[in-house]
């Protein structure tokens, strides 16, 4: 399904989805992010890549799991604690975000569904809006099976053709989400049609980074564990957790209880992000560290997203936003690190 | 008066001069509200501002550090250090907006039972009036 | 004028002379105008030197990597390294040197003056550019930025881009080197603590909420620790179990870690850990605003720790980073020492 | 977990008066790790002690809480019981629940609540307390004494007559200090080195003394029982047992230099014994004032020196001793005589310090005792006395009080009234300070019998004036100026610590006080010990005092001394710090804080000096890193106490 909603109607559509929480990129302090609000007049277009991606959202940094209590006679009571089912819909999606999820999907459901995760992914509607022109300059989303028009995990994609948005359904979600307000939308016509098209093409072509010869680089990943190739590139690296924490990708996590007291025994069983490129992420409780250094970790974020995931679920674990790019402080540049073991690897 | 709040007051007290000076004044019969739950170490000097955030976190209303007078301590100058760092937590507390009130610091000595009972008192009496310390406490 | 040329010059000395296993400077970097730290190990590298007024890092904090993998080496290079330092971070070298962690002669300091007021601050820079890219960033003879865009040149006054640390700063040239490059000229732009006598004076609610609404932002990626240079710890207080076992660690040793923190990144939790990150740094902060510059949600850290630079100051008269030879802060007193808060 | 019991004590209605300590012990019993919890009406007694050591044997305990009065009272109590039942002394932790609890609250709801928060933060900190057995150290039976005056004589003496062995040390080439300058001594006006100089023939002839003379300690290291020390022992250039004190030598020195002993009221030559009764009795070539050691110089002394006693090879000599405890007597000097310019002390040669008065009074000193004039040897018909001359002037000299002056000046005029009937001695003073046995009787009689004239006041003006010292002050009790023509003024100058006794302190670390006075451990219980243990202090080293309160504090000092050399091992408590060192980065901020100096670097790493450290803590609140911390008052301990008594 295929409707023109004129940009002044834009706040007449939000004001109709009264049952659901309402996502959108908001500026605060020249930071944009994913925010809950109540007052969406309009999709700011000219917003950037927001600092955290849409997995603030769907797998929060901190989930509990289940509570846990003592008090009474019978021991040890525990009581599981699901996420709130409130519906969501998440305006002004990047692409690379949405299709962020769709990875994020195979690793948390598969054989075991994550019921955390899968009861926020599910209750939410993502709308996406195409990148007309690269939200950072680091966007590299063209080198990794992505565009900046793509559809992929959004119920609905957006295009802005300058008064209006050209709104395409893509989901059963979608069209409910259209449907609550009918009225205000309107039938595109072929020429809207083409204009958005042609917006998508261009769009490509404002992609200015790119990593050469991706294809090449899971097989020859393969062959690089142990090269000195990882201590060169990571002689920089200052071991923060940057990278991972605003990867839309990167889903690793840690569970603690976090005891409230101890006579009698209450508490929370949480789960929060974890980070590997945080030494003691894969510290043993012998002393032992495989991940030991700088170049371990470092090839260990490489490896998985370009050699295990692929492996695995055929697909790169990596949506080209050019968060990590952007935001590290010393200038490790994983579209740089990439394009060289595309060049040079064995 | 049963719903009446009742702060929380954690008190590192030096086990030579504040902590005797708290015997003291339980050997002299004198009387202070309840709140107050002391913590012995033995000198102020090894009160780290760990254990004071830690007691915030952990949800007191109030802290106390007290130590022997300048000159009096029992290890020399453990509480000299102690008037140092403590000043730095005391400003950085009062910097990020909690109430200076919430957190105090006191020299007593063994001697000294009455003045540990009016500092209780009166922190007891300030806590009461701010009601309870939620900004740094942790969550329950 | 600190010259690009009598830098590489200087660098490649020390390089071809061997006096010097290696040396950190200043490259540029691959996704935008900032530079980035270079590790320049051959005459040929130096080539790719940079020296401009955006050469923001504090590059002192890889003498703690260094120290860790020299460690593990089992013949490792005795020489030092050689290293490019701003007066902020010879400030951090001194500091290093008075708490023991490299010795002078781990280090070969090429001292570069800023003498026409510091470097930019990279947040101001990307709001004037929105995206564009600066090819060329240098000072023009008035002391103006000049930005060199594709489209235009343009001139931006240095209060308006300067990093905050450097309108305030007190020293604009290394105070501790082996080689000086530039002039000693000391540039006072605004008042040492004008942005934390801002936050003082507002009324205590609006502090809090104002922290409350900062403190919240933060996701714990620990970038502000990992840059800091006195953020040397094998492991942080505040860490659970991120802890340097060896195999001399005992059972009882690890039982004995303490939870300061959750791992869930909680205000209350949140601000013990950059609270004490701040207590620990009383002393021992120079101001580098490397923690407050990585930091990727804008935190402005660097607030926190100055004032207790300023407390330092003014209740103490100690400042950091001049004098190598003297006590820490906290491991000194004075019998005159305030004491007005003491009941 | 630790198996924990925890037994709370009614102390008749002292506790249960207030704690409802039925609920106390039930809540406690539910507490984790809590096997076994009761109350008792007194546990303190013989039956309650019983069940705290039943309950160990019954229940396998191996901890133990006591619920009852401060610590400071039945803690060594419950740990015996508890030692006697098998468990280590350091598994039973007091919760003082009735000084800091019922004693100071009525409500008993509230103040139950608080016993159990009290209660259960015992209970979390005796789960992490380590057994641990005292710290055991070797003693070495020998004790160093440092200053061979009054105060370190006695101290030696009495070291030695009670069977140590004691190595006495003095800078100057004779033991006698100051002490041996006077000529009688107030309130008995009994000559000063009557009584001295048996003593110091004593320390001589006494097999346990091995003295040193003309010898400066030079290095200290180690600690109480084990202490090592270095001791420069500069060349004399006389052997003694060759010397037979015939006095050849100094008659043919050609050099003549103040005397020391009479404070530059005479000359000596460069080769002399200090004074007849000087002990060890022999001659010492001070090469200050030879014109040197090469007999090609001169060499007259040792051409004339039958005996051969003199050597110009001797060379400076390091002694090294080991000792087990030391003794510091360093004494006093007077106050700089250049900062008292202004009473035309060191202008005029007819002001006088104390000293130099005793000198001159001393039927030993350069006028055989008679009171003349240094200028022309004419006997003083007026003389002015001085007294706080430099002390109680917090502005410009010295805050403190002397002590001694107000009765030494009275002695002085005393002595200058039975010399000179017919003269007049003033003495101008601030207040009369007269405590002591038979002090304030002395001053009395120094006005009422001898006729000396008391004027309350300051001096503002002392110049020449034809021979005269023209004398100007101010009577405060009548308020006129006064007008003296003096022959002769004598100051009571300051007292100050020795010169070269803050480097000393130094290397013995022991803290001096804002004047320069070592410290004493605490002013009032521990007057005779420096902070650091095995340290002692004596005599005017430590306050300026006079000789019987100075020889009472060597014997007192010596007394200490002898309570540590007595013993074969020392204990020492072993609750001390203790490094992680993979945590430890060698920073030295604990090493600067420590106050006893028992940190120290090695190898990057800091280590502890179990036997010095006290366990206070400071270390571990000033380290970064938590590197270090007190055993069985760890950060973790004091975090699960802190929840304990916030009610987690």
């Amino acid at each position: 399904m295929e409707k023109i909603l004129p940009k002044i109607s834009f706040p007449h559509w939000v004001k109709k989805l009264t049952t659901y929480a309402i996502y959108a990129p908001v500026n605060k302090d020249d930071l944009w992010n994913y925010e809950l609000t109540d007052n969406l007049q309009s999709i700011d277009l000219d917003y950037l890549t927001t600092v955290l991606s849409l997995k603030k959202i769907i797998f929060p940094q901190r989930e509990i799991l289940l509570e846990f209590n003592s008090s009474n006679e019978e021991g040890i009571q525990v009581t599981e604690v699901l996420p709130e089912e409130r519906p969501a819909v998440i305006f002004g999606v990047r692409p690379c975000d949405a299709k962020a999820l769709t990875l994020m999907d195979k690793v948390f459901g598969g054989d075991f569904e994550d019921l955390y995760y899968f009861k926020r992914r599910n209750s939410t509607i993502l709308v996406g809006l195409t990148c007309s022109s690269p939200p950072s300059p680091n966007c590299f989303c063209l080198s990794v099976d992505g565009s900046p028009h793509s559809k992929d995990g959004l119920d609905i994609l957006m295009t802005d053709l300058g008064d209006k948005y050209i709104v395409e359904s893509l989901t059963q979600k979608g069209n409910q989400l259209i449907n609550a307000a009918k009225e205000i939308f309107q039938t595109p016509k072929e020429k809207d049609k083409k204009d958005a098209d042609k917006i998508k093409a261009d769009s490509e072509k404002k992609i200015k980074r790119q990593i050469t010869g991706i294809k090449k680089i899971p097989p020859k990943l393969k062959e690089m564990f142990e090269v000195p190739f990882w201590n060169e590139e990571s002689l920089s690296c200052i071991r923060c957790g940057i990278c991972t924490y605003l990867c839309p990708t990167c889903h690793c996590f840690d569970i603690n209880d976090e005891v409230t007291t101890s006579s009698p025994l209450k508490g929370k069983r949480v789960r929060t992000w974890d980070n590997c490129q945080f030494p003691d992420f894969t510290m043993h409780s012998s002393g032992h560290n495989p991940r030991p250094d700088r170049s371990s970790r470092l090839r260990q974020r490489i490896l998985h997203k370009f050699q295990y995931f692929v492996e695995r679920y055929k697909s790169y674990q990596c949506t080209g936003c050019g968060r990590c790019v952007s935001k590290c402080p010393v200038g490790i540049d994983i579209i740089e690190v990439l394009s060289k073991v595309s060049d040079n690897g064995p | 008066m049963g719903d009446e709040f009742e702060p929380k007051l954690v008190a590192f007290l030096c086990k030579w001069c504040s902590s005797a000076g708290s015997d003291l004044a339980g050997v002299s019969r004198m009387e202070y509200p309840s709140n107050v739950v002391p913590i012995t170490v033995m000198c102020s000097g090894s009160v780290s501002p760990l254990y004071i955030l830690d007691a915030f976190n952990k949800g007191a209303d109030g802290v106390l550090v007290s130590g022997c007078h300048p000159g009096d301590c029992h290890y020399i100058k453990g509480n000299y250090y102690a008037r140092r760092r403590i000043a730095f937590v005391k400003k950085l507390l009062e910097y990020i907006g909690l109430e200076p009130q919430r957190f105090q610091m006191s020299w007593i000595s063994a001697a000294e039972g009455t003045k540990y009972t009016q500092i209780i008192k009166d922190f007891v009496k300030e806590l009461k009036s701010l009601g309870p310390q939620t900004k740094l406490r942790r969550e329950q | 004028m600190v010259s690009l040329e009598d830098l590489k010059k200087e660098v490649k000395k020390i390089l071809e002379e061997g006096k010097v296993k290696y040396v950190i400077g200043y490259k540029r970097g691959t996704n935008s105008s900032l530079p980035i730290p270079a590790f320049i190990r051959s005459a040929e590298d130096v080539e790719k030197l940079i020296w401009d007024p955006s050469c923001i890092h504090n590059l002192s904090r890889y003498l703690v990597d260094e120290k860790r993998s020299k460690a593990r080496e089992k013949k490792p290079d005795e020489r030092p390294v050689g290293l490019i330092v701003k007066g902020c971070d010879s400030r951090a070298i001194n500091v290093l040197l008075q708490e023991k962690f490299i010795n002078r002669d781990d280090v070969f300091l090429i001292g570069v003056s800023c003498e026409h007021a510091g470097v930019l601050d990279e947040k101001k820079l990307n709001k004037k550019l929105k995206g564009k890219e600066a090819k060329n960033i240098e000072f023009s003879k008035n002391d103006n930025f000049v930005i060199t865009t594709e489209e235009a040149k343009i001139e931006i006054p240095v209060k308006e881009m300067l990093a905050e640390r450097c309108l305030e700063c007190k020293a604009n040239y290394p105070v501790v080197y082996d080689v000086f490059l530039g002039e000693k000229v000391s540039k006072k732009l605004d008042d040492p603590f004008k942005s934390i006598e801002k936050i003082e004076a507002i009324p205590r609610e609006e502090k809090w909420a104002f922290w409350k609404k900062q403190l919240d932002k933060c996701i714990r990626c620990y970038a502000c620790r990992s840059v800091c240079p006195m953020c040397y710890c094998d492991e942080c207080v505040i860490d659970t179990i991120n802890f340097a076992v060896t195999a001399d660690t005992t059972a009882d040793e690890k039982a004995q870690k303490i939870k300061w923190v959750e791992k869930s990144p909680a205000f209350s939790e949140n601000f013990v850990y950059h609270f004490v990150r701040a207590i620990h740094l009383a002393g021992r902060c120079i101001d580098c605003g490397e923690c407050e510059r990585v930091c990727p949600l804008d935190i402005p850290i660097r607030l926190l720790n100055k004032k207790l630079e300023k407390e330092a100051k003014e209740l103490f008269n100690y400042e950091a980073g001049f004098d190598s030879d003297q006590p820490s802060l906290v491991s000194c007193f004075k019998d005159e020492d305030p004491e007005d808060f003491i009941r | 977990m630790k198996r924990t019991g925890v037994f709370i004590c009614h102390c008749g209605i002292n506790i249960a008066g207030t704690v409802d300590v039925k609920r106390v012990s039930e809540e406690l019993s539910r507490y984790p790790g809590v096997i076994h919890s009761e109350d008792y009406v007194y546990v303190c007694s013989d039956p309650g002690q019983n069940l705290i050591i039943d309950a160990i044997n019954e229940k396998k305990l191996d901890s133990v809480v006591v619920a009852c009065c401060s610590p400071t009272l039945h803690e060594t109590t419950f740990r015996n019981a508890s030692k006697s039942a098998g468990i280590n002394l350091f598994q039973c932790e007091i919760a003082n629940i009735r000084e800091q609890c019922s004693w100071v609250h009525k409500d008993i709801e509230k103040a139950t609540e608080k016993a159990i928060k009290i209660t259960k933060s015992a209970v979390k900190r005796v789960r992490r307390n380590e057994s641990l057995d005292p710290i055991s150290i070797p003693v070495t039976r020998r004790a160093l004494v440092i200053g061979g005056g009054i105060a370190g004589i006695q101290a030696a003496l009495d070291l030695a007559n009670s069977g140590f062995e004691v190595i006495l040390v003095e800078r100057s080439p004779s033991i006698g200090g100051h002490m041996i300058q006077l000529s009688e001594t107030f309130p008995t006006l009994d000559c000063s080195q009557c009584i001295l100089t048996p003593k110091m023939v004593e320390v001589s002839k006494h097999p346990q003394i091995k003295l040193l003379t003309y010898s400066e300690v030079q290095e200290v290291s180690g600690y109480v029982g084990n202490f090592k020390v270095k001791i420069l022992k500069h060349p004399t250039y006389v052997y003694p047992d060759k010397c037979t004190l015939c006095d050849e030598c100094t008659k043919v020195c050609p050099v003549v230099v103040p005397n020391e002993f009479d404070i530059g009221l005479t000359g000596r030559r460069a080769i002399y014994i200090p004074f007849p009764q000087a002990i060890p009795a022999t001659y010492t070539l001070d090469i200050k004032g030879c014109p040197g050691l090469l007999p090609i110089a001169c060499g007259k002394c040792a051409d004339v020196c039958e005996p051969e006693a003199i050597d110009y090879d001797m060379k400076p000599e390091i002694v090294e001793e080991d000792v087990g405890a030391i003794i510091v007597a360093t004494g006093y000097d007077l106050y700089d005589k250049k900062m008292m310019a202004e009473y035309g002390y060191g202008k005029y040669s007819d002001v006088l310090d104390g000293l130099q008065f005793e000198r001159l009074c001393s039927a030993s000193g350069p006028t055989m005792g008679k009171i003349l004039r240094p200028s022309d040897h004419k006997e003083p018909k007026e003389v002015v006395f001085i007294q706080c001359v430099g002390s109680r002037d917090p502005e410009l000299h010295c805050a403190y009080c002397s002590k001694i002056c107000c009765m030494y000046t009275a002695k002085h005029a005393m002595l200058y009234k039975h010399h000179v009937p017919d003269g007049q001695a003033y003495i101008f003073y601030i207040d009369i300070r007269s405590g002591g046995k038979g002090y304030e009787e002395f001053v009395q009689r120094a006005v009422e019998e001898d006729g000396v004239l008391y004027l309350r006041g300051k001096v503002s003006k002392i110049f020449d004036d034809k021979g005269k010292i023209k004398v100007w002050g101010v009577d405060t009790l009548i308020g006129k100026d006064i007008e003296i023509n003096a022959d002769m003024v004598v100051l009571a100058t300051a007292m100050r610590p020795s010169r070269g006794a803050e480097e000393l302190a130094k290397k013995l670390k022991i803290a001096m006080d804002k004047d320069g006075f070592l410290s004493e451990a605490h002013p009032k219980l521990r007057p005779v010990e420096s902070v650091t243990s095995g340290l002692f202090l004596a005599g005017a080293a430590q306050a300026p005092k006079d000789i019987p309160e100075a020889v009472a504090q060597a014997s007192g000092a010596a007394a200490k001394a002898i309570s540590i050399l007595s013993q074969d091992r020392l204990y020492h408590a072993p609750t001390v710090a203790k490094v992680e060192m993979n945590l430890c980065t060698g920073c030295g901020m604990c090493v600067h804080v420590c106050p006893y100096d028992a940190l120290s670097l090695k190898e990057g790493k800091v280590e502890v000096n179990e036997v010095l450290c006290e366990g206070c803590g400071t270390c571990s609140a000033t380290c970064l890193r938590a590197a270090i911390k007190v055993i069985n008052l760890t950060p973790l301990q004091i975090h699960e106490m802190i929840r304990a008594s916030l009610g987690g």
